[in-house]
């Protein structure tokens, strides 16, 4: 079988199910491919990984995709799975937050590491200054986990709707004590995990139909765990190594991932590509993710291959 | 061979009556080691008389250190008893009341030897300008004057020891004990020294407990003689000086009762000893 | 100081003997903090809670609610050591939800960078003091060395690792070596350096070689410092294993289970690992000690 | 180590030069030989050879052999470095016996200057800071030379002029997150952390039924992971340096604890006697006994805590702060992929951490000038 | 005052006409130190045939130490010129030309009794029966035997010092370079040392250097005795002692030729002294 590496952006969790599903289900032996996922967690970059020739194929964010592609890691996106963004800024009520514009002399807490371009974008849109002020927004870099709201260390903090946002509940916030912006609602979503590979091993038709391979292999398993959402569960449960996880957690996990890749095929819809980089081009700044409009950053050839319509 | 032994009361007696600084009863100490028991010192009885000057002479390792550092509190005995100043040997030690030279300097590297010699003087919250005054005098006195500032590794053997004894001088104590203190001096500065320590025993009514390994320096200076030997360490005779005028100078030692004493005490060294060739 | 006697040993704090009293009262003591620090940090969300619920809270059940979070911010210690129970003693120690399991991944690597660790720390010591040059031109940049941080090129360390096909245990013994090789080679560049003058002017009487000197006079003087560095190494090496398994995926070793914990945010398990993680460098602290009293006496230096 | 210095460099110079002379410097250009390569490339083999004879008779005695060494290793690096551009991705075999060849002069220059006798303090001085640094500048121009012929990705490990240009262009930020992380944060927790460690050492010596008691707990601080105190103590301490003091506090500790414990037992029987002899008390005994023979433990803790307590701030960082700092920058920037401004605040942290554990060991150098180790 | 000074021909004169080992022509050393420079030797010109017996005698701290450093190559003078068997210090260093007794005991502490004399031994690569047998044999020499198995702490301060003699020794070199020492040894050892060192000497043909404070020592050991001043170190005099026979006993210290050279030692020591009260 052929040999193919897959570098996860975050630690196994429901958030991949579908490589997990795939690869527990036979799918990938289907197709005659030997599939080895790596998991990930703060501090991977899996930019730098591929670069490194640590994987072939890597799921990451859009934005940080095209930023690395402008410092020299040619990276093209060969499949979209994930459609929907489930990113979000979720703030506790009794801060007097109720609308964007309330932002102004607020502390919201933001996840670096290359997942702060759409919230830069939003901030730009919204003209709010993110050095702090009275007129501005305080920025702080929040930690893996939503303490800084439970605390009340931050105003707002990010969250994703698969994972954070329960966590908050699970702290004892009930909802209705909640206001929650998604960035899809505000305007300023950006494609979240996607497949990426580098661009000059494209060339090799052989690569090309690996990975074409892959892909179909790979929405299969996506579309597997959204109809089978508890066994899909327990895979992702049965692929954990560090024990961690929880059967509760991963089960609402998968249930909300289900609603992003719902309505994806697979194949990057050039619209929303279209979005992102208008969304990343306005945030400006003086250190703009992206500079210029990428070019050749996405292809269809891979999709096309695994005749995915 | 036991010639100077004898019951406490009957010590007392020898230390002539005087009131006792020092009073030894039966002490014995062996240390334990790794292949066993060594005994230090057997069955030791002695007295000794305020204003005395005892020295103690034996051949190497007879214990002369260890009795020495029982009377320090530096030691615990293993058996028998021991006062000095009529309480333990740790609440004497606690009330200052002796001054002690090691058999090797001891001096602090850190220090400059004028430091050395007044450390024991800032333990002791002696104001700073009398401190200066000890320390200039006791380094005059063993002839460093001009050493102040250095640090110990910058002296010879001898010059470090007379620092340790400037030091234990300086404290001005009413008991002084004194571990070979003269062993790396050159006989003139030996003889300096003795005829200085005598004056200054004379003039301030010390009490001295002194190792040697000189039997002419023993006997110069002692009013008696504690003659040990070895394993176990014990007393093998007590010789009294008091033949000798309480006041000498160097010139004593030509005189016929000096070698007379000289000789008794070199039989009682050889005895103690294994090899007589 | 001055050597006019043989340098006379090391004397040393006495041992463990008869230390289970004292240390169970430092550990109640340390308990009964720890309740304390519970009840107060996690007062404030308690009664954020009981003001939603519209209840007026008496002491007790403040206590309560206080000790038996389910999201603290700091645990109550029987709520740690309930998930210590439940992490060891109830889970097949192969299992990966046993703490054992994963205590043991961790302790693999950290033992194996602590052992090339010190090694590499004596072998950079024994060549600065021998070698003048390397005194000059080498330790600045040891000391460089240890001001890179390495949470922040660990992974770039795995990454190229990664790439020459080194998986597994070795990237992570890798940074283990790398923190805990530092204390060893200060600690022991001053060691081999401490012996008396009088010692190595011995030595030199002898015409010995640089080897010999080492081995018969250097090395033994060096002895007091070599230990309480590998005391500090060892412990140092156990913080490299557990960071080093945060970029290798993070998916076994006690390092794995305080990052999961933390993002998933159950604080009961972040403590037990940290409650782990500590007892497992107690321990290694522990042995590295007795090993060196062994030696001490052994070499006729203790009293 | 005579040996290795007289003797080993030149001998392997000379078959490298000769290598360097035959085969090409370009790998995709066989015609491309060193002698076709015009003045700049003769100046430079000359030189280059010139300082392989210099060094071979280094050890005759110092002498103007020094400078030609000097001379041979400049010019040879300066060559390597204006073909670099040329044979990016592709080096040929010449090119890179010529740039090891050039490397070794170097190293011959390095041990020669640190075997030159030194009487004056000034030139002592002037020494330790001047060999390390050409040292330095040998690393730094292997590692251009290195990873620019070899095309090694910038993303995973960019060239030393990359960094040094965004050094250049980001001074304030570098400034800023210096004051963050090293005047706050690193100065802050260290004095608290080795001060914690040394008062709990006295602690634990004057009260034996502690040194039983807290010795064996202390050791439960000794690894705790920063990965697991460092979100705590954001909670407690909040987001901004407080927090990152306090895990340096942590972190500085128990090599602390350890060191002084260790030094507290190390004066020898003597001199304690001394001290008994004296009826000193505790505290007298300590002040002029104890803490004087435990000072060369008690630096070696503070030397080892200076690199610590630099590595312990930038770590904790990576789990929450204000958007200033250098472990922030760090993390952020990997992120990013602009590895460059990475090893930026690498170089400035480097920087920083080697100055105050010089600063440590010049006090110590002051503080302990009776310890053997510096006497002779 | 200089007595025995002159040019390097007139001492190789004075060394007997044999061949010299030690050769020392206008000699000079200063330590640097925080308050100035010390002039430890100054001007120095001696010369050692082969199986001489020369002691340096002189107050504390005027150099003997620093001296006898200089020859082992341990200490690098500062001015003039010096040979040990012909070459420079430091290749007969290398060669392994000699033996070393430090003023100090400089035992190990973590090597017993047996293995710090052995240490020697086991750097020269002696075998071990050879290397044992040795061991026994200088223990036994100095009186230590059956405190193999002990540590240096374990022993007292005089044991300590023969034990530090019996491994020199045992290494059996050409030629002996001692730093005081019998200095913490009593009387009597002290005596059947000096007729073992004697009876050695004359056995194995050996080239001693020896410092001493003791005049009746120097006289009894010697062929040559050096007389040294201090600040600046220097030489002031060097008084032969061929007036005794070669071979001696105990009782030679009571002969006139003994106490004729005794005297004028005492003489060149008192005057090289600051004070003479
Ligand atoms: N390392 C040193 N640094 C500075 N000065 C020193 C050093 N060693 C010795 N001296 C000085 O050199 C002089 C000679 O010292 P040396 O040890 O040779 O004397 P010595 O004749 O052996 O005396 P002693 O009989 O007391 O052992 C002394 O004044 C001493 O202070
Ligand atoms: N700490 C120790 N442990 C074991 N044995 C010891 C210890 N100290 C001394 N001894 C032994 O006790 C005996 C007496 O030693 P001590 O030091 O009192 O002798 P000394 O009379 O002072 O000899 P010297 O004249 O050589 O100094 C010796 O046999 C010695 O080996
Ligand atoms: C340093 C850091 N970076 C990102 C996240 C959040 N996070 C982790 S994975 C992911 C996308 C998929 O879950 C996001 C947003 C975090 N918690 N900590
Ligand atoms: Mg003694
Ligand atoms: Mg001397």
């Amino acid at each position: 079988a052929d040999a193919l590496t897959l570098q996860l952006k975050w630690v196994t969790q429901a958030q991949f199910a579908g490589y997990y599903v795939a690869k527990d289900k036979g799918f990938y032996e289907e197709e005659g491919l030997d599939v080895t996922i790596k998991p990930g967690g703060p501090d991977i970059a899996p930019e730098q990984v591929i670069a490194g020739g640590g994987a072939d194929v890597i799921t990451t964010w859009m934005p940080a995709a095209l930023a690395s592609r402008e410092k020299g890691v040619p990276l093209v996106n060969i499949a979209q799975p994930f459609k929907t963004s489930g990113l979000m800024l979720t703030c506790r009520k009794e801060t007097g937050i109720a609308s964007p514009a309330d932002f102004k002399g607020k502390t919201l807490g933001v996840w670096f590491f290359g997942n702060e371009y759409p919230f830069l974008a939003w901030m730009a849109k919204l003209g709010l200054p993110t050095t702090g002020g009275a007129d501005g927004v305080t920025v702080v870099k929040q930690g893996f986990n939503v303490d800084p709201l439970l605390q009340k260390q931050a105003d707002c903090i990010s969250t994703m709707t698969y994972n954070e946002y329960w966590q908050v509940i699970d702290g004892g916030i009930p909802e209705s004590e909640l206001v929650v912006f998604k960035y899809e609602d505000q305007g300023v979503a950006t494609l979240e995990d996607g497949l990426y590979v580098l661009e000059d091993k494209l060339a090799d038709p052989a690569f090309v139909d690996k990975l074409a391979r892959f892909v179909k292999a790979s929405m299969k398993g996506w579309a597997y765990a959204r109809e089978h959402t508890e066994e899909a569960a327990k895979i992702v449960l049965d692929n954990d190594e560090t024990g961690a996880q929880t059967e509760k957690h991963q089960l609402r996990m998968m249930g909300e991932i289900n609603k992003l890749t719902e309505g994806s095929t697979g194949k990057l819809d050039e619209a929303d590509y279209k979005r992102t980089v208008a969304t990343l081009l306005s945030a400006g700044g003086e250190d703009p993710v992206i500079t210029k409009e990428p070019q050749g950053a996405w292809t269809h050839a891979v999709t096309d291959k695994a005749g995915i319509e | 061979m036991r010639v100077g032994g004898g019951t406490m009361g009957s010590m007392a007696a020898a230390a002539g009556g005087r009131e006792a600084v020092i009073e030894i009863d039966r002490l014995s100490l062996t240390y334990e080691t790794n292949d066993g028991p060594v005994h230090a010192l057997s069955d030791i009885d002695l007295s000794i008389g305020r204003g005395e000057f005892v020295s103690l002479i034996g051949p190497s390792g007879c214990g002369k250190t260890t009795l020495l550092r029982v009377i320090a509190d530096l030691e615990q005995p293993t058996g028998g008893a021991i006062a000095v100043n009529g309480v333990s040997p740790r609440a004497a030690r606690e009330a200052r009341s002796y001054g002690y030279v090691f058999q090797a300097a001891a001096l602090y590297p850190w220090r400059t030897i004028a430091r050395n010699v007044a450390l024991p003087l800032e333990i002791m919250g002696v104001p700073k300008a009398e401190r200066e005054r000890r320390v200039a005098d006791n380094l005059a006195l063993v002839n460093l004057a001009g050493f102040e500032r250095k640090y110990p590794w910058q002296l010879s053997g001898g010059m470090q020891q007379r620092a340790s004894i400037a030091r234990a001088l300086a404290v001005e104590p009413d008991l002084l004990l004194m571990d070979e203190p003269f062993g790396a001096l050159d006989e003139i500065v030996r003889d300096h020294l003795n005829e200085q320590l005598l004056k200054l025993w004379a003039k301030t009514q010390k009490t001295v407990v002194f190792v040697t390994h000189s039997i002419p320096e023993a006997v110069f200076l002692s009013t008696r003689i504690v003659v040990m030997s070895p394993r176990p360490g014990r007393v093998t005779d007590i010789v009294d000086c008091s033949a000798l005028p309480r006041e000498r100078t160097l010139d004593v030692r030509e005189t016929p009762e000096f070698l007379a004493i000289a000789h008794r005490v070199r039989q009682g060294l050889r005895a103690g000893h294994s090899y007589e060739d | 100081m001055s050597a006019s006697l043989a340098a006379p040993p090391v004397r040393r704090p006495r041992g463990r003997e008869g230390a289970f009293v004292p240390v169970l009262a430092v550990v109640l003591a340390l308990v009964a903090v720890w309740y304390a620090g519970a009840y107060v940090l996690n007062r404030p969300q308690v009664m954020d809670a009981f003001a939603r619920q519209k209840v007026e809270p008496d002491f007790e059940s403040l206590v309560a609610a206080t000790w038996s979070m389910e999201r603290p911010v700091l645990p109550a210690p029987h709520q740690v050591a309930a998930e210590l129970w439940k992490t060891t003693v109830e889970q097949r120690i192969t299992s990966k939800r046993s703490l054992v399991f994963h205590g043991w991944i961790t302790l693999s690597s950290t033992l194996v960078g602590f052992a090339i660790g010190t090694a590499l720390g004596i072998l950079l010591a024994v060549a600065v003091v021998h070698v003048k040059s390397l005194e000059k031109s080498l330790m600045p940049w040891i000391v460089a060395s240890q001001t890179i941080p390495i949470l922040a090129i660990a992974p770039m360390v795995v990454v190229v690792l990664n790439a020459v096909n080194i998986t597994g245990l070795l990237p992570k013994a890798v940074i283990s070596t790398y923190l805990s090789f530092f204390p060893v080679t200060v600690g022991m560049v001053k060691g081999l350096r401490s012996p008396e003058i009088l010692h190595l002017d011995l030595m030199r009487t002898f015409s010995a070689s640089a080897w010999q000197t080492f081995w018969k006079l250097r090395l033994p003087g060096s002895v007091p410092f070599l230990f309480t560095s590998m005391k500090v190494g060892v412990a140092a090496s156990l913080v490299g294993a557990i960071v080093a398994e945060l970029p290798t995926g993070a998916v076994s070793g006690l390092g794995a289970r305080l990052l999961s914990g933390s993002y998933y945010g159950q604080t009961v398990q972040i403590w037990a690992a940290l409650v782990a993680a500590s007892l497992l460098a107690a321990a290694l602290v522990t042995i590295v000690g007795a090993i060196d009293r062994l030696v001490v006496r052994r070499m006729g230096m203790a009293r | 180590m005579t040996a290795v210095r007289g003797l080993l460099q030149p001998w392997l110079i000379l078959p490298l030069m000769i290598l360097a002379v035959v085969l090409p410097l370009d790998a995709a250009d066989p015609a491309s030989l060193l002698p076709r390569q015009g003045p700049f490339a003769w100046t430079a083999l000359v030189a280059l050879g010139a300082a392989a004879v210099a060094a071979a008779k280094a050890h005759e005695g110092p002498s103007a052999g020094l400078l030609v060494l000097a001379f041979g290793t400049v010019v040879g690096a300066l060559f390597a470095l204006d073909r670099l551009p040329a044979i990016a991705g592709h080096p040929g075999p010449g090119y890179l016996a010529f740039a090891a060849a050039t490397w070794l002069a170097a190293w011959a220059l390095v041990s020669e200057l640190s075997a030159m006798p030194t009487r004056a303090p000034a030139a002592a001085f002037l020494m330790r800071l001047l060999v390390p640094a050409l040292f330095g500048l040998t690393l730094l121009v292997a590692w251009e030379i290195l990873i620019v012929a070899f095309a090694v990705p910038a993303v995973l490990l960019p060239p030393p002029s990359a960094i040094g240009a965004r050094i250049a262009v980001s001074i304030p930020t570098l400034a800023a997150d210096f004051r963050q992380t090293f005047l706050k944060a690193v100065v802050a927790g260290y004095a608290i952390g080795c001060g914690a460690g040394f008062l709990v050492a006295i602690l634990v010596d004057r009260v034996p039924f502690l040194a039983r008691g807290l010795l064996p707990v202390g050791n439960l601080v000794s690894a705790l992971p920063i990965v697991g105190i460092a979100p705590i103590l954001v909670m407690w301490f909040g987001f901004d340096w407080q927090s990152k003091a306090a895990v340096v506090v942590v972190m500085t500790f128990f090599p602390m604890l350890v060191n002084t414990v260790a030094g507290l037992a190390a004066a020898d029987p003597m001199s304690r006697d001394l001290m008994r002899t004296y009826a000193a008390g505790y505290w007298t005994s300590l002040l002029k006994l104890r803490l004087p023979v435990a000072m060369p433990f008690i630096f070696n803790a503070l030397k080892i805590n200076s690199t610590l307590a630099l590595i312990g701030a930038i770590v904790a960082e990576f789990f929450g702060t204000p958007i200033v700092g250098m472990g922030f920058r760090i993390s952020t920037e990997v992120g990013r992929m602009n590895i460059d401004m990475v090893w930026a605040e690498i170089a400035v942290a480097a920087l920083a951490g080697s100055a105050f554990y010089g600063a440590v060991a010049l006090v110590e150098r002051v503080a302990t000038f009776w310890h053997p180790s510096f006497r002779r």
